[in-house]
């Protein structure tokens, strides 16, 4: 089986993530990015799972995904919030506070 | 507490006044509380408590002396077994009664407190006692009015509770006690009038410069303590601090010299300071600040001899420490003769009179260091004894000068003159003085300090022979100075009646005081018969000061006879009674608890044949066997010459009677204005008469004399003295205080104190630089998210792989 | 292929001791209960759901204690991946009464404010709930899972203001990060899965051993878990949510997250670490030394220079995760572990009580000052000497002052880290104690104000403080002072808590 | 070692009685300011009382047994016990703590410093008094270290609240101060337990207890004693203060109100030199055999240093705080020579300097009240207008530098003394010279002290205070009060309050045995370790 060419795969993905994460200033893209890792995350999971055989990585996948889901809600919703505030979702206006 | 009693086997033969001497400075302490604390009430004001505590412990220490003679007459008569014999002839060993009880004890140390009895301490008990009384008698008058008339007799009788128990200290700890004590009220008593600066600052010098000198007193003791402290524990059963156990064991010959001899050093240095010798005098001509009788009782007679008497206290120690038995030059000698030298050239630039007296104090504390030095010890100690008397009459009369004659001024030249006729006993009594100070035969100065030039020559430092009769020459010739200037020649001043102005502004308006800074106003403060007596001019002063004049002038006639030594050995009571014997003793086998007392054993065979005057042998030329102990080393006498006398009363004489006329040329000559035709003529046609060639003895005094000694020399010693030694004295406070004030600046603010605030700063300036971490951008917060965990991983796969 | 695995383990019904999970349905019941009162009571009333919200927290507590005293083998679920120990109980009680405070502290705020009450204590109450799970999670799954559950809700309490520019900003920098952070540990424990073949910690505990091949995938895997909670303690420098969040999140709300979340996140650290990969301790050693290091004295430095209290408290709350996390650096060094398990425990309960209190002085005190300004409480203790003395009580116990909760805490950690005994113990306790110095440093600073300065603009007119304060004031308060001077009482508890499975125990 | 067990409730009751005043005025309102006054003296009498009673009941036989010892459990786990007990050693410093409290209360009657408000003022000199009554009994490493730390916050608020113009940046830099040395004594003396148990032979339960280490301490290896004495070193320096640590003193001692730098003076410097005389030397004999030069070292640049900066004070107070530091030399220089000698010295010193150095601080007080301002440059003529103070003033300066016949001199002489023939195994030439520089640093003392008398005291007084009374009245000096209303002399409450210390001080001055054989046969105890 392809084992370590799905974890690197899951690498890439990983790294593209936390690139988009430091990257991006847009909220919504950073959201996307996380996504991204998550979904690597399971890459992984379901990668070793079948390679191990065992079912831990597949009911983990599930998990994550749910949980997933959930935080890409509340974020959005977060998202929303701040566009009605500041007419703008752009992170580096994000600063009132520092220091 | 009271354990460490003295074994009772001599308890018995001695008698209850030597047993109980430790009452004697018991007895002013108690008298000084009373007087603190209910003297304002008491109808004198508590100065009848002084007196009386004074004439009370006079009486102990009379009766103690009287039992001492005894003692010591019952031993030579054999009464008492205790003979032995050294230094050649038959001497008496009488132990000095010692009785020391548990004061305090730490570490296994003990420190006692109590009494030791032998001639040295009754000598100054009995000085002290008696001098403190007819003073405090003298203040009675003298300071009448003044408004801290009761601190003044506290102060007093305080001191001689100091001194007194100093005396008879049987231990450094007790010595040291008293001594600081004295400092103390020398202090208060310079400063009685503070209110003017000067007496503060001089009070503040006094205590200043004898403290420096202390410091040497606190290591010698602490170092002998330790060096000594085994040996006399083992032989004597007393402490290190003990004052027998410490000379037994500088006799003992196993000390180690070092120590010896830094702890004899660090403890001269204290008696440098305490006696006002070279070159620490200089706070002693200021200490005149005080009051006439501060100055007659502390800085004449009694509190300077300080240092004297530790000296002939611990004789072996500096004996052996110092190396006196050997003829070389020794420090002690050395201080001694520079001090009369430089002291009695200094006597004769000054126009108050008290400081005449200062320098001349200074000048025989010097002789009587000297005499010390060169292993004179019984002159020195004798001198003590008769230099009291004339020295304190001298200061009682100089005051019963300003008190009645002038006004309460000092100033010779400005304020007196022929006060002779106005105050006959006054003037008498200071004369009697003066010629005993002088030396001349047969008063007390002669057989004191004749012997201390007798027997520094006899040991071998010829040179400070001649230098003490330089300083007999010099001695004659100021006080002759003195005299002329103030009892004789033309009335000036307020001598003359003259009223100064500044004399009355003093009456009004407590505070103010005449430039002086002395006594002046001091009886002005209620005493109002001084504007009367300003009103018609000088007289004699009253009873309660003329009275203790006359006793002390007696006594500057006749102490001498005490120890007469020219007419023989029958005459030399004052040796009798007063000097140890350099014997071999055997200790009593010791208890614990304190100290045995020294029963001497016969022991012909060790007490070495001597030629008197030659005594080589004794202890302290050679070590004393097995189990015995010395207190004393022997110390040789000269035999008596009249040739030798003569001299010296020769040069006296010369100085007297040159110095007179000096004084009538000079002062004639130079203020015509002060002088009276008539008596110069007088002086002159005597002189004419008597003395042939008087132009030759006047152009002789004129050019040799005062060109060379009289102006030059002196005014150099004078400036000198003033801008050097006292400058390095004054200018060791200021130094200080500068460096003080640098280090504060420097040191403490900024490098100590600015570390601490700095490291404070640092910490908010870290705080500051990290600041911007917190930028408050998420994507930054991100980036640092992830790159430490990145670095943190890639670290630890490393380290790990 | 699903279907083959399926096959491989035939499914059974596992059996479910009821009563040890009786804290979590209690408060499930009490979550769906709130929601629906919050429905049918009207405006008015809404402070009703405070009230239950605390009988709910309180009626949590109860199973707790009965499974307290009940008996003393831990109950462990689901072969092994919900356990009840005491460890676990002793936790979930402080979450329990940490959250009673919390809400004490929100009553007000959150009515006056004229919050979505309901709502508000609804989250609450499913953070808290996630916490207890946390607490008895051993197994990477359900630990993941508590996480979000508790992580979620405290996302949206932080941006609870909607209308208030710095809640919105508060709120979204803790979710991204947060997020980010537990990305990161998933692929973490993406690894640790995959090289141990199992989520079950002790298992893995069993898998991850130092003689067993040790390559930089575990080092890895580990280092990504550990960030994932260190971000949760706020650990330096995984912290910079804290601050902007603590300050722009009302302030119970603050108080919630610097003392439960915090805990919630210590506790899965030192699970995953006692129970999971105890043997790698040269991994986690190391990077938590540095963490340590870094924490106690950059939190320090930068709480130096705030003027804002909150923020002040953010920060000096960082370094005393610092403090904590001190301890658990050389966990792994000699016998040590036993201590600093302990050591952590009790810094823990004392920090939630001094903490809670100080925030609740805070807001009682702001209730009249209007402003977080440190210079605002000038003169306090002029007007409101009560505010000002316990004010002083939380702040000097902050500092670690004798004989105030705070020192007990931080004895208990040098101890721990000097009963390890070795180089990096001594270097780590010597910064420690410089730290607790520097640390006065700003909490003086507030003492100060409080005690020396006048009150600006002459503001002198007595505090009136709500009973919910004064209640939450005395717990709190009492609870400082009396595990100051009677440490031997909190000190048990930390006693007890042995951790079922912590290095092969 | 042994102890006596007999009324063991005697010290718990006389540490925390305070405390029941404490409560007590906390329930009454803060105006009542005059039985916050009575609450406050009654509890302060209350407590000497049992000091008193504890003082009659003290077999001054076994002085060096712990008396009215009591051991109980208080946190088990860390095996730290409430561990009680009085000796020689800590008994005067005990009883000391508790009259100087009295008589400091008695002082407040009339001079609450402003801004005014007994309540608080007098319940933190009661909370004082605890931590510090508590810290001479403590028997147990973390109780002493307890009552330690709690004197640090009512003296920070005592001298930030009611202090002078810098108060605020004193009390910070006192508490900052102390507080790092503390810290790193903690570290010092968990380390220091560590070691032990490792060390501890069979069946000896391992414990914080101080006689238990003073018994089994000297196992230690000889790096670990130097390691853990020099902890325990910062933090005792830190509050005695030695020299590089002491900047913190002046300025708290300057800033301090009255009654505060009297007690820090009397007692809180104190703590330090305890600390070193009960626990660091006694556990740690080659750790103390180590640093002892280097103590000796400090102590004598303390003295010098100190009284160098004496003379650079232009401030009474100031130059009195200075002055602590000298004398807190001597003290140290004593400790250091590891002797019996040595350490009857210090503990002598310490009350001495306590006594001396407090009543100092007292008439500094009084005469800011008096004169508002204690700028030497501007004081002078006291004696005129203010006879007793000013002699009052003379007298404690006579005491201070040292005089014979009065107690500053038995803590000074016997120290250099000591320092004279040091412990075995200590370089006798390192502490002669010691010795010499300490003897030079009396006469510093005489320098700065009668200085200061003869500015303030002698002369004439200043214009701007001679206003009207010239002489206000001292021709007979019995009564002193001058025409100006700021100007009067002492007053009742400073006479109730001053006599006690003045006649202790005569009194130890000619009978110090009173001291001395209390202090030596515990002390003997503390240096068996040193053959002492």
């Amino acid at each position: 089986m392809l084992t370590v060419q799905f974890l690197l795969l899951g690498a890439v993905l990983f790294c593209i993530g936390v690139y988009g994460v430091l990257a991006r200033k847009n909220a919504v893209m950073v959201l996307m990015s996380i996504e991204l890792i998550l979904n690597s995350v399971n890459l992984n999971l379901l990668a070793f799972s079948s390679r191990l055989g065992s079912i831990d990585g597949n009911t983990f996948a599930l998990y994550v995904i749910a949980v997933a889901a959930a935080e890409v809600g509340v974020g959005l919703a977060m998202v929303l919030l701040i566009y009605r505030n500041r007419r703008t979702i752009a992170l580096d206006e994000l600063s009132d506070m520092k220091g | 507490m009271l354990a460490a009693e003295t074994s009772q086997a001599m308890s018995h033969s001695a008698g209850w006044f030597l047993e109980h001497a430790w009452v004697i400075p018991i007895i002013p302490a108690v008298a000084f509380a009373l007087i603190i604390f209910f003297g304002k009430r008491l109808p004198m004001k508590g100065s009848e408590l002084g007196v009386a505590s004074m004439v009370a412990s006079l009486v102990l220490s009379l009766g103690a002396a009287w039992q001492w003679i005894q003692k010591i007459n019952d031993a030579s008569e054999g009464g008492v077994a205790h003979l032995t014999r050294a230094a050649g002839e038959k001497t008496p060993f009488v132990g000095p009664i010692i009785r020391e009880w548990t004061w305090w004890q730490s570490g296994g140390f003990e420190f006692g407190i109590g009494q030791h009895i032998d001639g040295l301490a009754l000598t100054l008990l009995v000085v002290v006692a008696f001098i403190s009384t007819l003073v405090q008698i003298y203040s009675l008058e003298y300071l009448k009015g003044d408004r801290r008339y009761t601190h003044f007799f506290a102060a007093l009788t305080l001191f001689s509770a100091g001194m007194l128990s100093m005396v008879l200290a049987p231990n450094m700890v007790q010595l040291i006690l008293g001594w600081e004590i004295m400092g103390l009220c020398s202090f208060m008593l310079i400063g009685h009038w503070w209110e003017d600066q000067a007496n503060a600052r001089a009070a503040l010098k006094a205590f200043f410069t004898v403290r420096v000198g202390d410091m040497g007193l606190l290591i010698g003791t602490g170092a002998l303590f330790f060096a000594a402290n085994n040996w006399t524990q083992a032989n004597l059963g007393v402490s290190g601090f003990n004052i027998s156990g410490l000379s037994a064991w500088a006799m003992s010959g196993e000390a180690s010299k070092s120590v010896l001899t830094w702890g004899a050093v660090a403890l001269f240095i204290a008696c440098i300071g305490k006696s006002g010798q070279f070159p620490l005098h200089t706070w002693l001509p200021d200490a005149m600040a005080g009051p006439t009788p501060v100055s007659s009782l502390l800085h004449s007679s009694t509190m300077v001899v300080a240092g004297v008497f530790l000296v002939a206290r611990l004789y072996p120690v500096f004996w052996e420490g110092l190396r006196i038995g050997d003829t070389d030059i020794n420090f002690i000698v050395l201080i001694g003769g520079v001090t009369i030298v430089i002291a009695a050239l200094l006597a004769f630039v000054q126009s108050d009179i008290k400081k005449v007296l200062a320098y001349s104090t200074v000048s025989q504390l010097g002789y009587m260091m000297m005499g010390l030095g060169a292993g004179a010890w019984l002159p020195a100690v004798f001198h003590i004894f008769t230099h009291a008397f004339f020295k304190a009459c001298l200061f009682l009369a100089a005051g019963s000068v300003s008190h009645s004659g002038s006004h309460h001024s000092f100033d010779m030249k400005k304020d007196m003159g022929g006060l002779a006729k106005k105050m006959p006993i006054t003037a008498t009594t200071w004369i009697i003085s003066t010629l005993a100070l002088a030396g001349v035969f047969p008063l007390a100065g002669f057989f004191s300090k004749d012997e201390i030039i007798d027997n520094v020559g006899h040991n071998g430092y010829q040179a400070f022979m001649i230098v003490g009769l330089g300083g007999a020459f010099l001695t004659a010739a100021y006080m002759t100075r003195a005299t002329y200037l103030t009892f004789f020649g033309e009335a000036r001043g307020a001598a003359a009646g003259e009223h100064h102005d500044h004399g009355h502004a003093t009456d009004h308006g407590h505070d103010a005081h005449d430039d002086h800074g002395h006594d002046a106003h001091a009886a002005h403060g209620a005493h109002d018969s001084h504007d009367d007596h300003g009103a018609h001019g000088p007289h004699e002063s009253p009873k309660l000061i003329t009275i203790p004049l006359v006793i002390l002038a007696f006594l500057a006639l006749t102490a001498g006879f005490t120890n007469a030594v020219p007419f023989g050995a029958s005459w030399e009571r004052f040796k009798k009674y007063v000097e140890p014997s350099p014997a071999f003793v055997m200790p009593e086998p010791v208890k614990a608890s304190g100290p045995g007392e020294a029963i001497v054993i016969l022991d012909s065979t060790r007490a070495s044949e001597g030629e008197e005057g030659e005594a080589k042998s004794g202890c302290s030329y050679q070590a004393p066997a097995e189990g015995e102990v010395c207190y004393f080393p022997a110390v040789s006498h000269a035999k008596f010459k009249w040739s030798k006398a003569a001299l010296s009363l020769a040069i006296v004489a010369l100085g007297l009677v040159s110095s007179w006329m000096f004084c009538v040329q000079y002062y004639t000559r130079r203020n015509r204005r002060l002088v009276g035709l008539t008596q110069r003529n007088s002086v002159l046609r005597g002189g004419y008469t008597f003395l042939a060639n008087k132009y030759y003895l006047d152009a002789l005094y004129e050019k040799v004399i005062v060109r060379a000694v009289a102006h030059p020399i002196a005014r150099g010693a004078y400036w000198f003295n003033q801008n050097v030694i006292d400058g390095i004295v004054n200018g060791a406070g200021k130094i200080s205080r500068r460096t003080a004030g640098w280090v504060y600046r420097n040191i403490d603010q900024r490098v100590v104190d600015g570390a601490v605030n700095g490291s404070g700063a640092a910490a908010r300036g870290t705080g500051g630089a990290l600041r911007p971490v917190q930028s408050g951008k998420v994507n930054q917060y991100g980036a640092l998210l992830f790159a430490a965990a990145a670095i943190g991983a890639l670290v630890l796969v490393i380290v790990n792989t | 292929m699903l279907a083959s695995i399926l096959a491989q383990v035939p499914w059974q019904a596992p059996s479910i001791d009821y009563h040890a999970i009786a804290p979590e349905i209690v408060l499930a019941a009490g979550i769906v209960l709130i929601i629906l009162v919050d429905l049918f009571v009207g405006e008015s009333k809404k402070w009703v759901t405070a009230s239950l919200t605390g009988f709910v927290l309180l009626g949590a507590l109860i199973p707790v204690l009965t499974l307290a005293v009940s008996d003393p083998d831990a109950r462990s679920l689901f072969d092994g991946r919900y356990v009840i120990d005491e460890y676990a109980l002793t936790l979930k009680a402080l979450f329990l009464i940490a959250g009673y405070v919390v809400v004490l502290l929100s009553q007000n705020h959150v009515e006056e404010g004229d919050y979505y009450q309901g709502e508000y204590y609804t989250l609450l109450l499913t953070s808290l709930t996630g916490m207890v799970m946390m607490a008895s999670s051993r197994d990477l799954v359900s630990i993941f899972v508590a996480l979000e559950f508790l992580s979620i809700p405290a996302y949206m309490l932080a941006a609870w203001r909607k209308r208030d520019r710095k809640s919105n900003e508060a709120g979204v920098k803790y979710y991204l990060l947060g997020v980010f952070a537990s990305a990161v540990m998933l692929y973490g424990m993406s690894l640790l899965y995959g090289v141990t073949g199992s989520t079950l910690l002790s298992e893995i505990g069993r898998q991850i051993t130092v003689d067993g091949d040790f390559g930089g995938v575990h080092a890895l895997a580990i280092v990504f878990v550990v960030v994932g909670f260190a971000f949760k303690v706020s650990a330096v420098p995984f912290h910079t949510w804290a601050p902007d969040t603590y300050e722009g999140a009302p302030t119970p709300v603050t108080a919630f997250l610097s003392v439960a979340s915090k805990a919630a996140g210590f506790v899965a650290l030192v699970t995953i670490l006692y129970v999971g990969v105890p043997q790698a301790k040269d991994v986690w050693q190391p990077f938590l030394w540095v963490l340590a290091a870094l924490t106690m004295t950059v939190g320090n430095l930068l709480a130096l220079r705030q003027s804002n209290i909150v923020r002040m408290l953010a920060y000096s709350s960082i370094s005393q995760g610092g403090f904590i996390l001190m301890p658990l650096a050389v966990a792994g060094t000699g016998d040590a572990a036993g201590p600093a398990l302990q050591a952590v425990v009790v810094y823990l309960l004392v920090y939630a009580a001094m903490n809670l209190g100080m925030f609740a002085v805070v807001i009682a005190a702001a209730r009249t000052t209007r402003s977080g300004e440190i210079s605002s409480f000038g003169g306090l203790f002029s007007y409101a000497p009560g505010l000002g003395v316990l004010m002083t009580i939380f702040l000097a116990s902050l500092a670690g002052i004798p004989p105030l909760g705070g020192w007990i805490a931080k004895f208990a950690a040098f101890r721990a880290v000097l009963e390890a005994g070795n180089g990096w113990a001594y270097g780590i306790a010597v910064i420690g104690a410089v730290n607790s110095v520097i640390a006065f440093g700003y909490y003086g600073n507030v003492m100060r104000e409080v005690w020396m300065k006048p009150a600006p603009n002459g503001e002198t007119r007595a505090v009136a403080t709500p009973t919910s304060l004064v209640a939450a004031l005395t717990i709190t308060g009492a609870a400082t002072l009396l595990l100051g001077v009677l440490p031997g009482t909190v000190l048990r508890f930390g006693d007890l808590a042995d951790l079922v499975g912590a290095f092969g125990r | 070692m042994e102890v006596l067990r007999d009324q063991n409730w005697l010290l718990t009751v006389g540490t925390f009685l305070p405390l029941v005043g404490v409560l007590v005025m906390l329930f009454i309102p803060k105006s009542d300011e005059q039985s916050h006054k009575s609450v406050a003296l009654i509890t302060a009498l209350a407590t000497l009382a049992i000091g008193i009673y504890t003082l009659t009941q003290f077999d001054f036989d076994q002085a060096d047994k712990l008396q009215f010892f009591a051991d109980a459990e208080w946190i088990k786990v860390i095996s730290s016990n409430y561990t009680i007990g009085l000796d020689g050693m800590s008994l005067p410093l005990y009883i000391l703590s508790m009259i100087v409290t009295v008589l400091v209360m008695i002082y407040s009657w009339n001079h609450i410093p402003s801004p005014g408000n007994p309540k608080a003022f007098l319940s933190l000199m009661l909370i004082l008094q605890t931590g510090m009554a508590g810290t001479f009994i403590a028997q147990d490493l973390i109780l002493f270290f307890v009552f330690f730390e709690v004197v640090l916050l009512p003296m920070y608020f005592m001298i930030g609240v009611w202090g002078g113009e810098q108060r605020q940046y004193a009390s910070l830099k006192f508490f900052l101060y102390t507080m790092f040395g503390s810290a790193l004594m903690l570290v010092a003396f968990i380390a220091l337990f560590f070691k032990v148990r490792g060390a501890l032979p069979d069946g000896v339960e391992p414990s914080f207890s101080i006689p238990m280490l003073a018994e089994y301490g000297g196992l230690l290896g000889r790096s670990a004693q130097i390691w853990i004495f020099a902890g325990m070193f910062v933090g005792f320096a830190v509050k005695v203060p030695m020299f590089p640590f002491h900047t913190w003193l002046p300025d708290a001692h300057t800033q301090a109100p009255t009654q505060g730098s009297v007690i820090l003076a009397a007692i809180l410097l104190k703590l330090g030199t305890y600390g070193f005389v009960r626990i660091a030397i006694p556990i740690l004999p080659e750790g103390a055999r180590e640093w002892a030069p280097w103590i000796g070292l400090l102590s004598v640049i303390g003295i010098i240093y100190g009284a160098l900066g004496c003379l650079a004070q232009t401030d009474m107070k100031r130059l009195i705080a200075f002055s602590s530091v000298a004398h807190m030399g001597f003290v140290m220089l004593g400790i250091s020579t590891l002797t019996p000698m040595g350490f009857n010295a210090a503990l002598f010193g310490m009350v001495a300097h306590g006594l001396i150095t407090g009543m100092l601080f007292f008439i500094a007080g009084s005469v800011k009240e008096r004169y508002h301002t204690l700028e030497i440059a501007r004081l002078g003529g006291m004696l005129k207008q203010l006879p007793k103070l000013g002699w009052i003033l003379g007298f404690c300066a006579m005491a201070s530098l040292g005089l014979p016949g009065l107690a500053g001199f038995w803590g000074e002489f016997p120290a250099i003394l000591a320092a004279y023939s040091p412990a075995p195994g200590l370089s006798e030439e390192v502490f002669r010279v010691f010795m010499v520089i300490a003897a030079l640093g009396t006469v510093f003392a005489a320098a700065y002290l009668l200085w200061l008398f003869q500015r303030t005291a002698f002369g004439e007084p200043k214009p701007e205070f001679s206003g009207g009374n010239g002489h206000g009245d001292h021709g007979h000096g019995d009564h002193g009060h001058g025409d100006h209303d700021d100007l009067h002399d002492v007053n009742t409450f400073e006479w109730i309050a001053w006599t006690p210390f003045l006649i202790a001080i005569v009194v130890f001055g000619v009978y110090p045995q009173l001291m001395f054989k209390i202090f030596d046969p515990a002390v003997s105890v503390a240096l068996k370790a040193f053959g002492g």
